[in-house]
């Protein structure tokens, strides 16, 4: 079977989460629920938007939880996450209290950008997650900069920068990546590259299969994995943030991976058939990771109802927070222009 | 004959039209294609005319107007969308050092007649980054020609006349226009002139000069201003490079008063031109002071409901100056 | 104690000094290192500061200027160059979509605290694309402060301003003053606060807001004035953005005569905001029209030299303007 | 010894010009005689440049000749060239006559721009050489937009973009290459790597080693050639030429060479180190094909002499040409803003 994107399913299928039986349970526990989390705080904020409780839109990351958890799990508090449109869920990760990041959706005057920005633009400065612009690749190029400057103050932080196949287009891309690879800097592009920008598919957006190849271009080392593997993407990520800390610059990692949803929330998404989605949702990543668990008798029904009490807890407090803060004052508009 | 439509539909009506009649005609953009665009302007035409002459791009700016540039240079009639204004600064090499710039650098030996679509302005929470203006800076550009119809009728005709203009066209639209600015819309072909203000309501109190959205709301003003005995007249200053300045001068000379109503930020922003011409041309026939109804200095239109409503111009807004003025 | 010194080396040693002062203190851009630059503005800085702090960067401007605005984001205080204002247009996403907005959409969660250095102007032979100015564009975006100093005082002062300042600062360098405006530059560490503009003529018949190389010619222009017992104020609005708007009415109220002069074309130049706002505010101070003398609308300065000086502004042309405007 | 670039000098050390015995001596004395009459012609507008017989600048392509005339001497006259500004010689391969070359160099009335562009900033409309704007790549750029409309036009005419080592780093390469790749566009991209851009060195430039790596990111041919070497950069030409014309896509040649001057005329360039540029003259092309031909019996001294009073003439009327020619009337200025 071929898709639009002019690749056959069969071809890109893995069909189920690699076993690193050398990590702790631990970690593979940590990683379980983080995914679980997101997926559970995306679908929630997607049904809060049908319900017109926030306006704007929201772009779902629902199907990508590997590629974010994967990559930004053992972030230090320290370290740096430039995100784009689709990595709210990126905060989360991080550590940002979930109560701000509904707040944030809700554009109230508790959000960590007092409502300025877009729903799903959301930064959290305490962490290190820088906030978004919506200009594709804005975050690659900021990031860059960010791993410039902790590099010249010799910290051994790092910044991992989420982008999607589409941005993989535009010059911002290639400035940023050039300019890292010639200076060696402490960053890790992780491309989720979900075969859409919006509409256009894989084939109108570039020539190449893997778009890990691009980083031949900058000199430095670009992966493929699975990013529906939370261990794959797990793996090459410890080994890039390794890398970068130690002060051997860059790594390009495309995650191959799917998002289930439109593109927002108001997009149908009309342009993907049917068989390319239903195939992708198939490896989805929690359900093939769950198996694993399961296997290993890390998981079972029990626990992973309990856990998901808790989260939906969780998520009650903080859509309820949020609910209830203030949208700012009109007077608020005009502050933060200049320091 | 002519039936009401929706400024979007009129803009798809010239889009079908114009590539029916001249083959020359190609259209390129993010998702323009198959998806039809984020508001439908190009719906129905990839089905129509397939996917060489309606081209879903790589996402990125720069070459999309570069691609509609070099096409024209060897005699294509390209249209490139930009989905969002706000996006537009990474094809600013292109517009600007490009576009504007290689008839006059060649002297004539290539011409660029490109038509760059761009959708603008904010009141439909889009926020900091789906909400911007900036036509200002292409108004500084010489060699561009820039418009910003405000009814479904110039929408129509003024997407014709740019796309058949030798020069590059930056054809500005307002999203809030889309669907709320309904009007009757001829089933055939012709062509509003890039170039001529069109007065909007007349009067002999008061001009006001404005474009694109805040035209219907300073229409709604000026009506406001007629229960008070105040005759105001509504220039719509659709194309605002190269302005119509006697279009603009004859209106502020008839009436001696000049309000400026824009969505965008104040410092900088168009009415600052046009203050600018009637200050200096028509000072000696004003009866005071060239007042600006405008956003405010602040960085884009931030997306909190309190904030957004915070800058967006209103018919509150407008009337109050208007009152003021009507005073001198 | 001060000594006279070129504009040019006025910047140079203010960069050694806040480069020794401060050492978060770096600079980046094309050619700054090694070569000192394509004036030699940065020269000496690489010898003695060595290539981590003096960066000469790949040929990308956009990268230049996002490279800064992340490591002024870490704490650092970045200094980018452009080395032509014609080459900014590809760093205009990353210096409006970033650095003006950074601070409004995290609500201060993130400054922005960079000095971006621009070679601006014409009437060196630049030709199209090495003659631009640009710096209107930048007056439109809140969040950025534009300043264009016209004095080696200044230079030195508003640089070390500019670098301490907790904003992104644009810094336009007019590339004729470089060695031509000579004067007192004080040894030692001083600043000139970005924001109040500088009388630098006394006068009480007319008010000229100029900015950058035109106050020069400006001043030359009110001397002759002098002669026909015209008595001109000439006033430098040397910050840009934003714009000290008491400054300015302080002056056209006093003489209420307005002539404006700027290099840029004449559209959408920043004469045209300073024209509004006396407009709005000074109106009933007026005693005449508000005239611009600027460079006229074509895209840039040609290269030919009677192209080139068709082009620009320079004292005969202001002074026709000073006198029709001190016959009302 | 190792270049201030960083690379051994040895390493890129191409001994003589490569034969290609099957090449008709009529070809081979046609790009020997391009290449000749390029140098002469550059040298003789340092020298006028130096003279004050002209303003502005000049960016001269002495030591590059082989690149120019190898890649664009079999081009059609309906074939676009897109220069950048080291290329003024190409509107000379291209055909252009002499006096307008020069006409534009002194910005007179009768050069093809009416004295708008810089000096060196010249394109031929009638020969479809795109006149250049100054910022670096957008000639890749808009010289992309051509091959597209040519594409679409159903034309088998093809565009050669010439550009330095400095324009892979911007944006707007990227954006160009990406979407020639994507459309598989008749347009060949011809990088004279001659190791600096103004003042910085290729190893401040990139991470990488050979530039023609960068054509995998867009998923067409990267080839890196002797740029000095002019079968070698015309062999790769003339494949990649036929390639475009039949409708296969873009290539990407990287032609290894060296300016043997500053940047431009004013700039001294004490950035490099007189051990590379002695090396690299030794190795300069038009010598080295000389030696080829008269081994071939080709050419012979008497030929040679002959063929540079020729050209001298040529250059001699041209010049005389444009000096005498007026300069444009100031009212001109303000045509050719808007058609
Ligand atoms: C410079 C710019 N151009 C266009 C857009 C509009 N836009 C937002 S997301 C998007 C598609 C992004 O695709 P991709 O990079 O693959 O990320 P994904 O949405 O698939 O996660 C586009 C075109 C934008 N935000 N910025
Ligand atoms: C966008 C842009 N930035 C900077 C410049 C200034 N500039 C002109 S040529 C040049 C170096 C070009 O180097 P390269 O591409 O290697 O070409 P070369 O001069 O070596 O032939 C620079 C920085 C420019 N013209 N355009
Ligand atoms: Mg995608
Ligand atoms: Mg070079």
């Amino acid at each position: 079977m071929t898709t639009k994107t002019g690749r056959s399913v069969a071809e890109m299928e893995p069909e189920k989460a690699s076993q690193s039986a050398s990590q702790s349970s631990e970690l593979l526990l940590g990683l379980y629920r983080s995914m679980l989390k997101c997926r559970m705080c995306d679908e929630k904020a997607r049904v809060l938007f049908k319900q017109s409780k926030y306006g704007g839109n929201f772009y779902s990351a629902v199907g990508q939880e590997a590629t974010e958890v994967g990559a930004a799990y053992t972030l230090r508090d320290d370290d740096w996450i430039a995100p784009s449109h689709r990595d709210w869920i990126s905060n989360i990760i991080k550590g940002a209290p979930l109560k701000f990041c509904y707040a944030q959706l809700f554009a109230k005057a508790t959000s960590p950008d007092r409502g300025r920005s877009s729903p799903a633009h959301m930064g959290y400065p305490p962490l290190n997650v820088i906030t978004p612009a919506s200009s594709i690749a804005g975050q690659l190029n900021v990031g860059t900069g960010v791993a410039l400057g902790l590099k010249k103050l010799g910290r051994d932080t790092v910044v991992v920068a989420f982008f999607g196949d589409g941005a993989t287009s535009i010059g911002g891309f290639h400035e940023a990546l050039n300019f890292a690879g010639v200076h060696r800097l402490p960053i890790i592009y992780v491309c989720q590259n979900n075969l859409w920008a919006e509409s256009v598919p894989l084939r109108l957006q570039t020539a190449v299969t893997d778009l890990s190849v691009k980083a031949q271009a900058y000199g430095f080392p670009g992966v493929t994995v699975d990013g529906n593997d939370i261990m794959a993407v797990y793996d090459a990520s410890v080994r890039a943030i390794a890398r970068a800390r130690a002060g051997e610059g860059p790594t390009l990692i495309e995650c191959k991976t799917y998002r289930w949803y439109g593109h927002s929330e108001i997009d149908p998404a009309k342009y993907r058939i049917k068989e390319e989605v239903e195939a992708w949702k198939k490896k989805e990543p929690i359900g093939r990771f769950e198996k694993v668990l399961v296997e290993q008798k890390l998981l079972n029904d029990q626990k992973k109802a309990a856990m998901a009490a808790e989260i939906t807890a969780e998520i009650d407090e903080a859509v309820e927070f949020a609910e209830k803060s203030p949208y700012p004052d009109a007077s608020e508009a005009t502050d933060f222009v200049w320091a | 004959m002519a039936r009401s439509l929706n400024f979007i539909d009129a803009l798809n009506e010239a889009l079908h039209q114009e590539m029916e009649r001249d083959e020359r005609v190609f259209l390129l953009g993010e998702d323009i294609g198959v998806s039809g665009g984020v508001f439908k302007a190009t719906a129905g035409l990839y089905d129509k005319f397939g996917e060489e002459r309606v081209m879903d791009t790589p996402l990125a700016e720069g070459i999309i107007i570069a691609a509609a540039i070099g096409s024209a240079m060897v005699g294509l009639r390209p249209i490139a969308e930009i989905q969002f204004t706000d996006f537009v600064t990474p094809a600013m090499d292109q517009i600007i050092q490009q576009a504007a710039k290689i008839r006059y650098r060649s002297a004539g030996g290539f011409d660029c007649p490109i038509t760059v679509r761009i959708c603008c302005g904010g009141g439909v929470s889009g926020g900091l980054y789906h909400s911007q203006e900036n036509a200002a800076w292409f108004v500084h550009e010489p060699g561009l020609k820039v418009v910003m119809p405000s009814t479904a009728y110039d929408a129509k005709g003024m997407m014709l006349a740019a796309i058949r203009d030798p020069n590059p066209v930056i054809f500005f639209e307002h999203k809030k226009l889309y669907r709320t600015a309904k009007g009757d819309v001829p089933e055939g072909d012709y062509v509003v002139p890039i170039g001529p203000v069109a007065v909007r309501r007349e009067g002999k109190d008061m001009t006001v000069l404005t474009y694109g959205f805040m035209t219907q709301v300073a229409l709604d003003a000026a009506e406001e201003m007629a229960k008070q005995g105040v005759d105001v007249e509504v220039v719509d200053v659709r194309t605002l490079n190269p302005l119509d300045k006697d279009g603009i001068l004859a209106s502020v000379r008839k009436t001696s008063k000049c309000l400026i109503v824009h969505e965008d930020k104040r410092t900088m922003g168009i009415g600052a031109e046009l203050a600018a011409i009637v200050a200096e041309e028509a000072f000696e026939d004003l009866d005071g002071p060239i007042v600006r109804i405008t956003g405010p200095d602040i960085p884009a239109i931030p997306f909190s409901p309190p904030l957004e409503k915070f800058f967006l111009v209103n018919k509150e807004k407008i009337v109050a100056a208007m009152e003021s003025l009507a005073k001198y």
